[in-house]
């Protein structure tokens, strides 16, 4: 990491807006943690731009001191879009909640994924539903009792990291708001990413979903329940990291003793492992840290190459000519 | 190829022909042949093409009828024309569709080979058209067209199928002898067409100039027709569909603003030929982008906006009623949006290939809250370039959406285009802020449009969104009276569009007995009819709206001047409302759903009559 | 708990009474509570709820302040009141809103303890309102709430931030005082409430008991006020909020129709609590669906209806606009559908938690194409019962979908509701087609509603779809006629709808000065004002349209029976623009667009300016 | 399977609307295989509901002499879903294309399948626009060249079969119309599943697309270019079956020779071998069948379940007493 050119502080990225989030709301936590790396990243503050959808995490723009739009419910991966593509020269993050970005926007996203735009895409995981008030997620667990499932739900949640490892990401990652050192890390590699990036920070609602992540993702259980992910190295947990993912029986993985553990590898062409790894739920270690990340040519640039080889072919722009381009016909002043 | 010279000609005015057939029989390309060979050849023209909703509907039958009418004249041409002078009719499905439209006395090319009793049955024919009298009073030229292509190219060395596939290009050459056309630039045509094929072009050569030299051989009429050319304004002309043109217009304005522009849209018919052309001219600082809905494509064209370019979305009436939440969002960060309904036959799905102006509720009234934003509507084919234009421009100096309305007709109709010089278009400025001192995103300039900052910009980041803004600093507001002065706001911006209008200056007569108020592509079938009326002794105006929202101040003094009130419309009476709930104009409403344009003939009688009607009582002339 | 008779007490007629605090002081509930035993102890009442956007908003910052007022009463009562008697503000960002609307010479209740130096900046006061004059000309109550109620709940072994979260109920006890309420209702209510956690059960009744005994101990007022029962119509009564209304309402038509409800719907302020209701009466052949967007919500709810349920879906406005297209569907298709939109402050995301009547043109125009649908509104909590009813009526018997508009201050508001006699209620029935002699999916009954044959029905098999239906067997047609037709039955089957409404009948004079046209949550304040306007000699009727679309037939008939109309509405005028577009009424709007209900003057004061201003000149007279 | 108890036939599958599809069209194929598929499931006609959205292949449902909705763009997941949850006794299909289902409808596609919903969904994929004419879908190849993309797209597919995958897809199938056999195996599979059953068929559209699976489906070429998965059967290919698929290093699939390879296991909870198999693309052979079946609740059979507990719980109907609860009072007919 380049020393910070611009010497920006975290102050040159807070707004003068009242932050409007219940106490004690992990959002606070990342808005920090974004607000501190902001500086390291060395990007002109009129350069970045903050898109979000609606809901309590979708206030996230009103907050950063750049540019920032709050837009409209679901659709900030395609307002985000937008931006880039109008000008590929921003950083642009794309701020989203659980309901925003996997129910009513889960289109969007997937499509910009697909298509690799340039986009950091944090989605803000509190498996409920804040800003309405308490209604299930698309994460919400399956049976879980809210606002509008009081009998409990019927629909089983998606794994955000499968879909969009199915849908094909380049970058995916998963972290938690509570561990600020791992957030970050993971919000700075997200940055570092040339193409889409996804990342999945749990957040705890205090309010409406409390507790949603305690069981795994505290401190004192995590080393258990989590197997961080580092490129390079074996995928191993427990406290004294002597539990590993084998290979288990006919291509599968399985939990075993730390020896022969698959080694991780992000940048893996072929989609198995991430999508392997994606896919522990409960009892198995969940995946945490960075699960693919692979460069391809991003949507952006491809447009803008796609521009430029056309001029380069038909010439420069001349606005009569394409006017009078086809079979034209002349009429004359006198007697036709 | 040298032609003998036909004998001798009849000189007419105008002539409409219609081509019909079978949807893959060609008969789009035919008539678009026609018509460049129309245009090139100096007449003035329109033009309505008309094809079904599926790809291919089964071979033979009604539902699978395609057809393209073309109106063309030695003299200014307003409609496509109501009845055809001269009928091709491929089958017998394309004879039952379109017969009952044929003039009295009229030309009708069948093909004969087609009327097999399966075929007949295939078009819901009880008994042989050909055969029983249905036909008595039309001049009937019966052609065995199987036979004679397949002779024709024989040995051009293409499979007895592709032979078969060259009808159209015999039907095209007789008709070309019949109206007494050049084929030379069609030749040249047909060989460019298939230059990758020369089999292909060679057997449908062969195939036009067979029918071409049909038409002499058989003198099928005594002395063919010619159509001089028409004493159209002097310049360069060009025939275009409203679609190429619209997307023309675009460009200009990309160009005469100086700002990129970002084209988001999601195909559907009859727009998706919008965003295909756009395709093509990406070098023009053009970005285009298939989104996978509608809601993406707007939602793109708002961040491309606030990104500093100019954001334009395209659809039909159910890709709009799509984009409604987010053009709500564009009103509220009050960014330039261009938001282009080719509209078409509705409810739903309804009728996709049809044309109707049923959209007008819509683009006026379809958002949630008091959301204002400006209509406009094209009128012609070659007008969509110009309408387009006037879009951007009223979308970058307001910082408003605007919803441009097109239509079916004029999206695939054509008519010559003088093209206009680029000295002479107007020229427009974003007018970006980046002066930070003083600076607040919901200040307005003179016009009510707020400071667009865009990102890039030192000094000016700010934040915008779809909740209340304070009227200053666009922060989010709930206070009570600033959402009302919001609101006024918004609404006040886009009355005060209407004042740097041009004073409303009827066609025809500007006081009278009925003042017509058209909007869309209803333009030349009124014009056309008006002209009509007047030398029928009528005193009439016609006043065609582009401005839908807002209305042009004067309108209610204009329309005060004359006795009556006739709105012809493509659907049950939107503008008639929308003038009386607005503006308190009563007018008597001609209403026609049926998917198709107006007849002049239509408009005409409704004229005639309510000029009748409204006459001064003897009393009042007293 | 035993508490001693208050001395002497001063029987009044009514009382406005508004709690104010911060989001996270528990207003809602205060508020809620006062309600219900205002309500058992047979007062008649109406409240409006005012909260903010963010779940919560900064603590002591006037954006994060939430009220709730009641207005109750010996008498019939129509609105919350326009200015409250008495004022709880729970700290100084709550006075800082709230001051300007208590009453001169109401009761202030404040919260000492809140006042320091940094709340009062961060409530945006300059100096001290305590000190500094602001308060003169109400009689305040001071009280250090921390103090007290932390003294109060001592040894009920909750913590300190617990017992500071008791402060609500020892503002309740004290407004109990205040007005003479009873207590036990209460404290059985506090008990069941925290049943689950007894020691906060302790606290909060410790803390409710203290504030009722402060009253007694300080002799707040020299004697308590008393508000005896009102003397409404005989039976059974419940409070209710107009969500909690329509959702019966809903149930109650599945029950009365014999239908199974689907209820598809996406959470949004205000319309979420009728999915969280619905969720509740699952056992009543309720399915209820959370979509994953307002879409798929509609989507489900029309296949619902395709397979025989009643297919239900409920949002607020940028809701309503995404279920545009498929209500175009529904319309093509001519299902059974009902449509809520629980109205909200737009454009946009707009004001989420306020107040708006500004969706009638979304309801009424908002589509692609010619798109009628029945739109109806309801004008009290209450009356959202009868309206869901009467929504799910129209729907069945017409097949069509119907739009029914509440708005934010009915759906959050409450008032006592007489309870139906199930007896009483109207039964419908769908009427399915099972016969399949003579079947065919458009062939129409009476009424103009086509067969509604569900799929398990033996010999009906068939299939409908988006795109124009042939007039009888619903197959697709491109027929040009059969277009114009069914766009034309379409509109005459919603038109006819009006032909089985009662009468339209005025309420107090049938003719006059001034007709005052409502519609919506308006309907409270509307009659209070035309009460008092009368009681000033003015000749006044108040229509309130429960029928937005199709209108009464007799209305412009009705309305030619006054010299004025006057049409109140929280927009700019889109009840006003409606009726001069589609019966050529001319009214004076009064309009407001601050996110909140009318206050009874402002109406008063239109009506006596419009009686003035079109009062009979001398010459008339005479 | 029992034999046909109705006793109905192809003909009264087949309604009386002409069939209007190009001459040519693949969709042809797949009308014929359904049809004739119908009569050997034993569900009565009228208990058939045939739910689409638009395109050419959307037309279907007015050519089966079932119920039928041809819903809007997109939305046929949804309504399926409606349909379905009002009357879990019905068989519903859903018919739509790959415009139509993953762009537009992706999302009601995901969160059918998330929710399992007992729904067969038929993707006729042909790359392709058909009925607008000839526009890039989000399965055309990137960088082809389309009326929409003349100078080749920007944006690179979706794997329908992957991204089905992860978002949770119960059974997954891919087949061709030009394979009436495989093809009417897998609709009989997808029949027999309980929960939804997504099928991708390569459909060719002769007039937009022409060829676009040519390469890997036609007759001659598909023993060496797709892996036909058989259920406990090895994943081998190739005319004379010598290829296999075999665990290589670090939890990887690799080509190798047919001995050892991996078995083929569609019923297996965790779902990783699917998601490997289906991101097979050439030169990799592709995988064709049925990739994955595992049986769990459907949302219509939970949500019933759930209705008929509270029942239960709180008793039958009673609209008097639903009306009078909670608190209530009375003002009597004399003086108060
Ligand atoms: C079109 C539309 N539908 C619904 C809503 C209501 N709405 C606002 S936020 C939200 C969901 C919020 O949940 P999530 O995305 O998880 O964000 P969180 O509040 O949990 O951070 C909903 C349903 C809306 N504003 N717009
Ligand atoms: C809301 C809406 N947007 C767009 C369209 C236009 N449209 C109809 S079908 C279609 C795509 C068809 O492609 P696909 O789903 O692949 O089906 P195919 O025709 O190839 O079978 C589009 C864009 C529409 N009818 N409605
Ligand atoms: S509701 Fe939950 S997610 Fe929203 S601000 Fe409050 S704690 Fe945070
Ligand atoms: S366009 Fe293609 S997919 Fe559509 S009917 Fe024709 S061949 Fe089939
Ligand atoms: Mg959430
Ligand atoms: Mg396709």
């Amino acid at each position: 990491m380049t020393a910070p050119l611009l010497k920006l502080t975290k102050k040159d990225f807070t707004s003068d807006q009242e932050v409007r989030w219940c106490p004690g709301c992990a959002d606070f936590a990342i808005l920090a943690a974004v607000q501190k790396l902001m500086p390291e990243l060395n990007v002109p503050r009129e350069k970045v731009v903050f898109v979000s959808g609606i809901g309590c995490s979708s206030r996230f723009p009103y907050y950063m001191n750049t540019y920032g739009f709050h837009g409209i419910h679901g659709r900030a991966p395609a307002i985000a879009t937008g931006v880039k593509m109008a000008n590929p020269d921003l950083q642009v993050w794309v701020v989203t909640g659980d309901g925003d970005s996997l129910s009513i926007g889960g289109n969007h996203l997937i499509h910009a994924l697909r298509r690799n735009v340039d986009l950091k895409i944090l989605l803000f995981d509190n498996r409920i539903y804040g800003l309405t008030k308490g209604q299930a997620s698309p994460t919400s667990e399956l049976g879980k009792k809210t606002k509008s499932s009081p009998l409990g739900t019927v629909d089983r949640p998606f794994n955000p990291l499968t879909l969009v490892l199915g849908a094909g990401a380049t970058f995916v990652a998963r972290t938690v708001a509570n561990d600020m050192a791992h957030m970050t890390q993971v919000l700075r590699r997200a940055a570092a990413h040339k193409g889409s990036a996804f990342v999945e920070i749990w957040q705890n609602c205090p309010v409406f979903n409390d507790g949603a992540f305690e069981q795994w993702a505290e401190k004192d259980v995590r080393d258990d329940s989590l197997v961080k992910l580092e490129h390079g190295k074996p995928l191993v947990w427990g406290k004294n990291k002597d539990k590993g993912l084998r290979i288990g029986g006919n291509f599968s993985l399985e939990m075993g003793s730390a020896e022969g553990a698959v080694v991780h590898d992000e940048k893996r062409e072929d989609v198995t492992l991430a999508l392997a790894l994606s896919a522990l739920e409960p009892p198995w270690p969940q995946a945490f840290g960075v699960l693919r990340a692979v460069e391809k040519p991003t949507l952006e640039v491809l447009a803008r190459e796609q521009e430029k080889a056309a001029a380069a072919m038909k010439g420069p722009k001349d606005l009569a000519a394409l006017l009078q381009s086809g079979d034209t016909w002349e009429v004359g002043t006198g007697e036709a | 190829m040298s032609v003998p010279a036909p004998r001798s000609q009849q000189a007419i005015q105008h002539a409409v022909v219609r081509f019909a057939g079978d949807s893959g029989d060609g008969m789009q390309l035919t008539g678009t042949e026609f018509t460049r060979e129309a245009a090139l050849h100096g007449n003035d023209l329109a033009t309505f093409p008309d094809y079904p909703a599926e790809i291919r509907a089964p071979a033979g039958t009604t539902a699978g009828v395609s057809g393209y009418q073309i109106q063309f004249a030695a003299h200014e041409v307003f409609s496509p024309g109501d009845q055809p002078d001269t009928l091709v009719a491929m089958n017998p499905a394309a004879l039952k569709v379109h017969l009952q439209d044929l003039k009295r006395g009229g030309l009708l090319i069948v093909n004969d080979a087609a009327f097999e009793k399966g075929d007949l049955e295939r078009a819901g024919w009880k008994s042989n058209p050909l055969s029983d009298g249905s036909l008595e009073g039309y001049r009937v030229i019966r052609i065995n067209f199987e036979k004679l292509v397949t002779q024709a190219v024989e040995g051009a060395g293409v499979s007895a199928k592709d032979a078969s596939r060259c009808k159209n290009f015999f039907a095209l050459g007789l008709v070309f002898w019949i109206y007494s056309r050049e084929t030379e630039r069609e030749e040249i045509a047909i060989r460019a067409r298939f230059a990758k094929k020369p089999e292909l072009a060679e057997a449908n050569l062969r195939a036009f100039r067979a029918g071409y030299n049909y038409g002499e051989t058989i003198e099928a009429l005594d002395a063919p027709f010619t159509i001089p050319p028409a004493k159209l304004k002097p310049g360069k002309y060009r025939n275009i569909t409203g679609n190429s043109a619209l997307a023309l217009g675009l460009v200009a304005a990309g160009q005469q603003s100086g700002l990129r522009l970002f084209f988001g849209s999601y195909p559907i018919t009859p727009a998706s030929d919008i965003l295909h052309e756009l395709s093509r001219y990406r070098r023009y600082d053009v970005t285009t982008f298939q989104a996978e809905d509608e809601i993406a494509a707007i939602a793109a064209a708002i961040g491309s906006s606030f990104t500093g370019s100019l954001g334009i979305t395209a659809s039909s009436g159910p890709g709009l009623a799509l984009k409604t939440e987010a053009m709500g969002l564009a009103v509220m960060t009050e960014l330039p949006l261009v938001i282009i309904n080719v509209q078409r036959g509705g409810p739903s799905t309804g009728l996709p290939t049809k044309t109707e102006q049923s959209d007008l509720f819509q683009a006026v009234y379809g958002r949630n809250g008091e959301c204002p934003l400006a209509v406009i509507a094209s009128r012609s084919p070659a007008d969509c370039f110009e309408t387009a234009l006037e879009a951007c421009r009223i979308a970058v100096e307001y910082r408003t959406p605007v919803i441009m309305l097109s239509d079916g007709s004029l999206a695939n109709g054509s008519e010559p285009w003088l093209l206009p010089r680029v000295e002479d278009l107007p020229k427009f400025s974003p007018n970006f802020a980046t002066d930070p001192a003083g600076f607040h995103p919901y200040k307005r300039d003179e016009k009510m449009a707020r400071a667009w900052a865009i990102p890039g910009t030192p000094g000016l980041e700010h934040r915008i969104g779809g909740l209340e803004k304070d009227a200053l600093t666009g922060n989010i507001s709930y206070d009570a009276l600033n959402h009302e002065k919001m609101v006024r706001t918004r609404a006040e911006k886009i009355r005060r569009i209407a004042d740097a209008f041009p004073k409303t200056q009827p066609y025809f007569d500007d006081k009278g007995d009925v003042l017509v108020i058209g909007w869309g592509g209803t333009y030349g079938s009124i014009t056309q009819a008006v002209i009509e009326a007047r030398a029928s002794g009528i005193r009439v105006g016609h006043v065609h709206l582009r401005h839908i929202f807002p209305l042009p101040n004067d309108l209610s003094d204009v329309a005060a001047r004359y006795r009556a009130i006739l709105i012809p419309e493509l659907n049950t009476g939107q503008l008639r409302l929308h003038l009386r709930g607005q503006i308190g104009l009563e007018g008597i409403g001609l209403n026609k759903i049926q998917g198709k344009p107006f007849h002049v003939a239509e408009v005409r009688s409704a004229i005639e009559s309510l000029a009748r009607r409204s006459a001064p009582s003897a009393k009042e002339i007293a």
